[in-house]
């Protein structure tokens, strides 16, 4: 039995004269994982919201269970059985995960029974093996744990239509499985799924059809078995595009980036514990691991934004150790930071403003700006990621990935000395992410060095010369990605991921006792050993 | 609260900038249409009368007294209209409101009330000189187009502060300090220099022990503060208070209702507002005085450039004592003293002259 | 940028470069009702509702008097309004403009009744500068509290301004009272200190050229400096202003402190352009009425002009209505209230306004503040 | 002494409390001093008519939570920004009590019903002898109980209540509301009209204890109890130690004025100064909590 159909869905914002859907029609089977692919930028997000009940269609019919639907809100989508799960998890974030669940599915009276509910919530975590504490506060989570009560929020009120944006982006390769695990017991029990994903091996491993979208329109809607990811990613970008990445380049030898046994301690807690590494320039080190794990606290004493409580930092052989962000700005370093909104633009300026705003300086003269170069400057990194909008209109207006590719125009543009990436992939697509790999490669072959922080596994091994993997504040290992060509990629997934979760028993342990460690290139006294 | 700017985008200046540009062209639209069909400046009929109030007519009796004398005066003479103009309680304001008033030139006489007055309307007397001001409670000699009328606040104050210490001393036993009250709106120069000397004189002509415990409420209707201040009042043995503080004055009235102690009122009769609690009135006759110098302009008999100060001899200050709730509220030996008292500042045996208010 | 852009988008970019929404509908439906309403209180509470609306509309225009005391007014409150839009554009709240402003006041004129000597632009330079710097002060102090401990300046700019209100009324009604007046006020500036006069006999003066000046400055400050950039980019995202070197400490402080000296500019220019003393509460509404305006100018500099116009019409019209007819004190107020209920009110459908969400699903952050 | 506290803390708390639901809820309304003196009008003048207190209290609330309800309903449905909408109920309430007034009293200044008693004071028996807790419990009007009462409903009802939990979802993260299917503008126009109930107790507070209505009786108290949710850090706990604070720095600041050697004038600035104390100490004793270790 079709669980959803979905007859000629068009969609125009009147707002600003864009359709962003035009004539989308398909069915989903009860009990089927479904994938949708695409671009940023493509429509999928807007067939999700319309599913979802954020937004009203112009054109077509929604069907649930052969019966005709219109949502005016997520309310009636909900009643329906119909519930969505963001990419960023829309939680409250000062409300625990229980009463996350409990908004807007209350049960009856108008006092809330918060000890019925966290019977029923608790039942629900151990069925599923989430590991989740009903009384946390959202705001501690990480980001797995968000995304696991987003789910849990829908499955609370009795789902049978799950939507998922881009669900794996934060998770640990193992963690993807068990979503995977989860998501196949939810269809098996009869439940739907549409899973948004630009991630082609996971369409392959999961879904049992997929439907691609592109410029609004569905171009594909096929069995996954009979297309290979090459077809795929065809379908998606509407042409070929050639993913061969140049070659390592031979790394330098020269220490840029030093830290020795760096920690930071708030209020008692431990963030980071004596954290050393050397990056050359040249190289690109990814960090990898959860982000409450020292992801988050190194990436904000790194970028200068968080002070160390204990250890040394040296940039280029001269002292960094509590240099704020504009020191190291100043001082030839770029920042993409993993929090965007917050830390990468404004969405109250426009766009072109966005732009320069590492620029503004060089084109002005007596404290006055000289407006045309800056937007003739704006107007050319604009085309370097092909942003396709006008910048002169608020970056509020901007998608996920156009703000992205905002923030990689802008600190990308010259050729730093210092570039901190963190999760500078979320929301790209694919020929996105391509210029960004290629610029990537371009900088390290002009001897910047380059710090990646990354909670996408893939992502890091995709950029990263060494990979050092942070658990419980520290660096437990560190891998030398040289070592991984010759490997089944999934080992190499597989040993990282324990690494991550601190479960291949090297947490505790000597760095040095792996099986796969390597030696430090480095000659440095100390380089890329965590003690 | 951020989110009152949060919500808009960069685009929305621009257009709320369109949006009052808008306003603009549709009200000089309607500036046409209307002034097309109106005519010039109209002339200043004979009879024509406008009251400036320094203020609001509501809650203070001396401008309603001033307006409901001027009206009437205006009633009696054929022909004759009032305007009432509010100036509103910042006093920055007045001079330009009553500027406005004088530059339509339809009014033969601004009446108005208030000590700063006669200051402000000599400056607006330089720019438009056919204009003539009759100005009660202040005081200004020698200018052609001005005429005022002063009162003696001085025997104002000193009747309430006279009854004050009366009661003071017949109440207070025990060695118990001997204090009176004034709760205040606001301090200003008369009720500086003026009428708290006069009550404080009034009081240790009756009682030498009297001190007066003096406390301002900041404006004139927060009645919740004023109720505040008067139990700080009773709590230090005060037994009597004077209030001069406009609606606030109600907060007095029910702390002193509560508390068992005794209120004094000002400028109008106030035994009604809370028989029992209120003992003593000292009144200004404003509305008497409105009404004969209104009267005698209508005449033509008025004679601007003199200053007159009246007190209780002219019959426009005065202490009621003939009141049944005064009667019944305060003992017979108190009332006798009063009235002795009030008798020979009557009789001028007693001189109370109002200090030169400049 | 893309070589081409949908037409329907380019035509909005180009509308909204001149002003002008790209549906006028919305707007003249809310100031059609708010002039409806206005109306319909006049209509309600007068006896010959025609004549008070003649003279509400025409009552400002109708002589060079009005029309230059209304035009006054327009100036302050574009001083006040601009204070207000400075300090919400680097991010801050000030709500402590009455104090402020009532401090510039105070200040300036000490400063012209001690140096009565001095020649005109000397006293008028310092004494404005002196306010200034003396509302910068004040203001400040609320901006430093939040730059170093986190204290949110929209309280202590409140609670700043509240005790300084009885400080200045107690000094200008006590000790420095110009004893040989019965004004709550201080003695009068030499004529030397006063503003020259443009349309006499109004109060209209130089202040209202400098207003304006002062707004075409902010307008070029905000888009065309280095400061004014950082500080809108702060003001935006303090954290992102930190991520790309700038300090918003120092914007916390500066915006709160710029947006003290415009209230101060306000007040001072109050008392040597248009009362020539320091009466006693003479800032009153000058604070609140500038949040008005700039909260309906959008903090746009240059709009804070007409929506300071828009605002002193309503006044001045509501004032002539008051003079010439039997229209009452109250009712003035109840004209204004029409117009606020009314004049950032959109009548559109509001189906509308969800799209609107759901396109730009990242668009809500807390500014600058830790929810 | 407590007792005067007391009475002063009562009308800021109840104004406070009712401003708080509205900021929790993510839509703060200013207009809680127009609130106000609508409530003391309306209160006063039903009062004043029926003989009965209870009567005006009640009619005072039913009238303007209601009239809350409509300035939400508009403001919420024009997408009006609140802070503007919210001024103009302020000259609305100014302008509309006084017309009312002049229709209703033939005045537009002080109305004084005759007959109608001040408030009364409940004392407890057993309670009332006990040194300091006698005077905390016990010498005070109804609304003091009241506004104690509806403190502690209010922190049970954001707590524990379906409505409660949705009120401040609204407001914490209006989108997330959304999409677990809770449409944050009916919780907001619900925020509102309460924040109306609270104030026309505040209000009627005020005139009842007056026994009389005057013009601008509020007196600002609005603007203050907006501070007072900030100060208090916007929960219900924090907005009754902010009210406490401020109420005894205005009680010290009337006492003051009988004992002290500094003008009366000058005085009025005290409550003022000492809430900023309290608060900038705050700020410095929470920064430094916080500090790295």
């Amino acid at each position: 039995m079709e669980a959803v159909r979905v007859a000629g869905i068009g969609k125009y914002f009147s707002s600003n004269g864009v359709t962003a859907l035009k004539d989308v029609s398909f069915a989903l089977e009860r009990g089927e994982i479904r994938a949708v692919a695409g671009e940023n930028g493509a429509g999928k997000s807007t067939l999700m919201h319309i599913l979802s009940g954020l937004i009203e269609p112009t054109a077509g019919e929604i069907e649930i269970e052969g019966k005709p639907v219109t949502f005016a809100s997520p309310a009636d989508a909900l009643s329906a059985g119909i519930g969505m799960v963001h990419q960023t998890p829309r939680l409250i974030l000062d409300f625990s995960v229980l009463e996350n669940c409990m908004l807007g599915a209350e049960g009856r009276g108008s006092f809330l029974k918060y000890r019925s509910a966290a019977a029923r919530l608790e039942a629900l975590i151990s069925e599923y093996g989430f590991d989740l504490d009903p009384a946390m506060k959202a705001r501690d989570l990480s980001l797995s744990q968000k995304q696991k009560t987003a789910l849990l929020t829908m499955l609370y009120r009795n789902i049978r239509i799950l939507l998922l944006d881009e669900p794996t982006a934060a998770l640990a390769p193992q963690e993807v499985e068990r979503l995977f695990d989860f998501l196949e017991r939810f269809a098996a029990s009869g439940g739907s799924c549409i899973l948004i994903t630009h991630r082609l091996p996971e369409v392959m491993r999961i879904s049992r059809k997929v439907a691609v979208i592109r410029k609004g329109e569905l171009v594909a809607d096929v069995e996954t078995a009979s297309v290979t990811a090459e077809k795929l990613s065809h379908l998606m970008v509407g042409g070929e595009l050639k993913m061969n990445l140049p070659a390592c380049s031979p790394q330098g030898d020269t220490v840029l980036y030093e830290a020795a046994s760096v920690s930071r301690r708030v209020g008692g807690r431990t963030l980071l514990d004596s954290v050393s590494f050397a990056l050359r320039s040249g190289e690109v080190l990814g960090f990898v691991g959860m982000r409450e794990d020292g992801l988050e606290a190194l990436e904000g004493v790194v970028s200068g934004f968080d002070g160390a409580t204990g250890g040394a930092i040296t940039l280029s052989g001269t002292d960094a150790t509590g240099a704020d962000t504009g020191a190291l700005r100043s001082r030839g370093a770029r920042y993409v930071p993993a929090r965007k909104l917050e830390r990468g633009l404004s969405l109250r300026a426009t766009v072109s403003d966005n732009l320069v705003t590492d620029h503004y300086k060089d084109m002005s003269s007596g404290g006055v700006l000289d407006l045309e170069a800056l937007s003739a400057y704006a107007t050319r990194l604009a085309g370097y990621f092909d942003l396709g909008a006008d910048i002169r209109m608020s970056a509020h207006r901007c998608s996920g990935g156009m703000l992205q590719k905002i923030i990689l125009s802008r600190e990308l543009s010259d050729v730093p000395t210092l570039l901190i990436l963190a999760e500078p992939e979320t929301g790209l697509d694919l020929a996105s992410r391509y210029r960004l790999e290629h610029r990537i490669v371009e900088l390290r072959n002009e001897g910047t060095g380059i710090i990646l922080f990354s909670t996408d596994l893939d992502e890091a091994l995709a950029l990263s010369d060494r990979i050092a993997v942070l658990y419980a504040g520290r660096i437990v290992r560190i891998f030398d990605c040289a070592d991984f060509a010759s490997m089944d990629p999934e080992i190499v997934r597989h040993v990282i991921g324990e690494a991550m979760l601190g479960i291949d028993g090297c947490a505790t342990g000597p760095a040095g006792a792996g099986p796969i460690l390597a030696a430090p290139a480095g000659t440095g006294p100390g380089s890329g050993v965590a003690p | 609260m951020k989110n009152w700017f949060t919500s808009s985008p960069s685009s929305r200046p621009l257009r709320i900038a369109g949006r009052v540009g808008l306003f603009a062209a549709l009200a000089l639209a309607a500036i046409f249409s209307v002034s097309c069909s109106r005519d010039g400046g109209s002339q200043a009929k004979p009879g024509s009368i406008a009251v400036f109030v320094p203020g609001v007519v509501s809650g203070s009796p001396i401008y309603e007294m001033l307006v409901a004398g001027t009206q009437k005066a205006a009633a009696e003479s054929k022909g004759s209209t009032v305007k009432v103009l509010e100036g509103g309680t910042d006093q920055a304001q007045w001079p330009e409101k009553l500027t406005s008033l004088a530059a339509t030139g339809q009014y033969r006489l601004i009446v108005t009330s208030n000590p700063a007055m006669p200051e402000i309307c000599a400056g607006i007397s330089e720019k438009f000189p056919a204009q003539k001001f009759l100005i009660l409670d202040g005081k200004l000699e020698g200018n052609k187009n001005i005429a005022t009328v002063m009162y003696n606040q001085r025997e104002q104050g000193y009747f309430d502060g006279y009854l004050a210490g009366l009661i003071t001393k017949k109440l207070v036993k025990n060695g118990k300090p001997h204090r009176i009250g004034l709760v205040a709106a606001q301090e200003y120069p008369v009720m500086n220099e003026i009428i708290k000397p006069g009550y404080e004189e009034g009081a240790k002509a009756a009682d030498p022990a009297v001190t007066v415990d003096f406390r301002v409420v900041g404006n004139w209707y927060d009645a919740a503060k004023a109720t505040e201040l008067a139990n700080g009042m009773f709590a230090n043995g005060v037994e009597v208070v004077l209030t001069i503080a406009g609606g606030a004055n109600q907060g007095v009235v029910a702390a002193a209702k509560q508390k068992d102690r005794k209120v004094l009122w000002f400028d109008t009769n106030g035994y009604a507002t809370e028989p029992g609690v209120i003992v003593g009135s000292a009144v200004i006759l404003q509305d008497r005085a409105a009404y004969g110098k209104v009267k005698s302009w209508l005449d033509g008999k008025m004679e601007f450039g003199k200053a007159e100060v009246v007190g209780i001899k002219d019959g426009f200050v005065d202490f009621v004592q003939d009141d049944p709730l005064y009667l019944k509220a305060v003992p017979e030996d108190v009332r006798k003293a009063q009235g002795a008292m009030l008798e020979s500042v009557r009789s001028g045996s007693l001189s109370l002259p109002v200090q030169a208010a400049n | 940028m893309s070589p081409e852009l949908p037409a329907a988008k380019k035509k909005a970019a180009a509308e909204s470069r001149w002003g002008f929404p790209a549906g006028l509908k919305a707007p003249a439906i809310a100031i059609g009702a708010a002039l409806a309403a206005a109306m319909g209180f006049i209509v309600i509470s007068s006896g010959n509702p025609l004549d008070a609306i003649g003279f509400f509309f025409s009552g400002p225009l109708s002589s060079p008097y009005f029309f230059g005391n209304m035009l006054n007014e327009t100036g302050g409150l574009i001083l006040t309004g601009l204070g207000v839009a400075l300090a919400f554009r680097s991010g801050c709240f000030n709500l402590g403009g009455e104090g402020q402003a009532y401090a510039g006041g105070f200040v300036a004129t000490m400063i012209l009744l001690a140096e009565p000597a001095w020649p005109g632009w000397l006293g008028i330079a310092t004494a404005c500068l002196a306010a200034a710097a003396a509302g910068a002060l004040v203001a400040g102090i609320s901006g430093y509290l939040r730059a170093r401990y986190d204290a949110d300046e929209l309280i202590s700019s409140f609670l700043i301004s509240s005790a300084l209100l009885p400080v200045i009324d107690y000094l200008v009604s006590g000790p420095l009272r110009d004893p040989g007046s019965n004004l709550l006020a201080t003695k009068a500036i030499s004529p030397a200190f006063r503003l020259p006069s443009i349309m006499p006999p109004s109060h209209l003066n130089a202040a209202f050229i400098l207003a304006i000046f002062l707004a075409v400055g902010m307008r070029f400050l905000f888009s065309r400096t280095v400061f004014g950039f950082e500080l809108r980019i702060t003001g935006g995202n303090r954290e992102f202003a930190r991520a790309q070197g700038i300090d918003p400490k120092r914007y916390y402080i500066l915006g709160m402190a710029g947006s003290g000296a415009f209230h101060a500019l306000a007040g001072a220019l109050a008392v040597i352009g248009t009362y020539f003393t320091c009466h006693k509460g003479f800032s009153s509404g000058l604070g609140w009425n500038g949040i008005a305006v700039a909260l309906i100018a959008g903090n746009a500099p240059l709009a804070v002009i007409p929506a300071a116009l828009v605002f002193s019409y309503v006044d001045a019209g509501a004032s002539s209505a008051i003079l010439h007819t039997d229209f009452s004190f109250e009712a003035g107020s109840l004209i204004q209230a029409a117009v606020f209920l009314f004049i950032t009110a959109r009548f559109t459908r509001a189906r509308f306004a969800r799209s609107h969400f759901a396109h730009s699903h990242f668009a809500r952050v807390r500014f600058g503040r830790k929810p | 002494m407590i007792s005067s506290i007391v009475d002063i803390m009562t009308p800021f708390l109840l104004a406070a409390l009712g401003g708080l639901v509205t900021e929790l809820a993510g839509s703060l309304v200013i207009a809680l001093e127009g609130f106000i003196l609508v409530g003391a009008f309306v209160a006063l003048a039903v009062a004043g008519a029926t003989g009965s207190a209870l009567a005006g209290i009640a009619a005072s609330a039913v009238f303007v939570t209601a009239a809350a309800w409509a300035f939400g309903r508009f403001t919420i449905g024009t997408k009006a920004n609140i802070f503007i909408t919210g001024l103009a109920v302020n000259l609305f309430a100014a302008g509309l009590t006084a017309w009312a007034s002049a229709v209703l009293f033939g005045t537009k200044g002080v109305v004084k019903p005759a007959g109608l008693e001040p408030l009364a004071r409940l004392s407890i028996p057993a309670i009332e002898r006990l040194p300091v807790i006698g005077g905390l419990l016990s010498g005070h009007t109804v609304f003091a109980y009241l506004s104690w009462i509806l403190a502690l409903a209010l922190a049970v009802f954001l707590k524990r209540t379906r409505t409660g939990l949705r009120i401040r979802a609204s407001g914490m993260d209006a989108q997330a509301a959304t999409v677990r299917g809770v449409d944050p503008d009916r919780y907001r126009l619900i925020a509102i009209s309460l924040s109306g109930f609270f104030c026309a107790l505040a209000g009627a507070g005020l005139s009842l204890g007056a026994g009389a209505y005057i013009p601008n009786i509020s007196s600002g108290r609005g603007w203050i109890a907006l501070v007072a949710i900030y100060l208090g850090g916007r929960t219900t706990g924090g907005v009754v130690a902010a009210s406490a604070v401020f109420a005894v720095a205005e009680y010290l600041s009337n006492i003051a004025q009988g004992t002290v050697a500094i003008p009366g004038s000058l005085l009025l600035a005290f409550p003022y100064l000492v809430t900023f104390a309290v608060f900038v100490g705050y700020a410095i004793y929470k920064k430094g909590r916080g500090k790295l270790d």
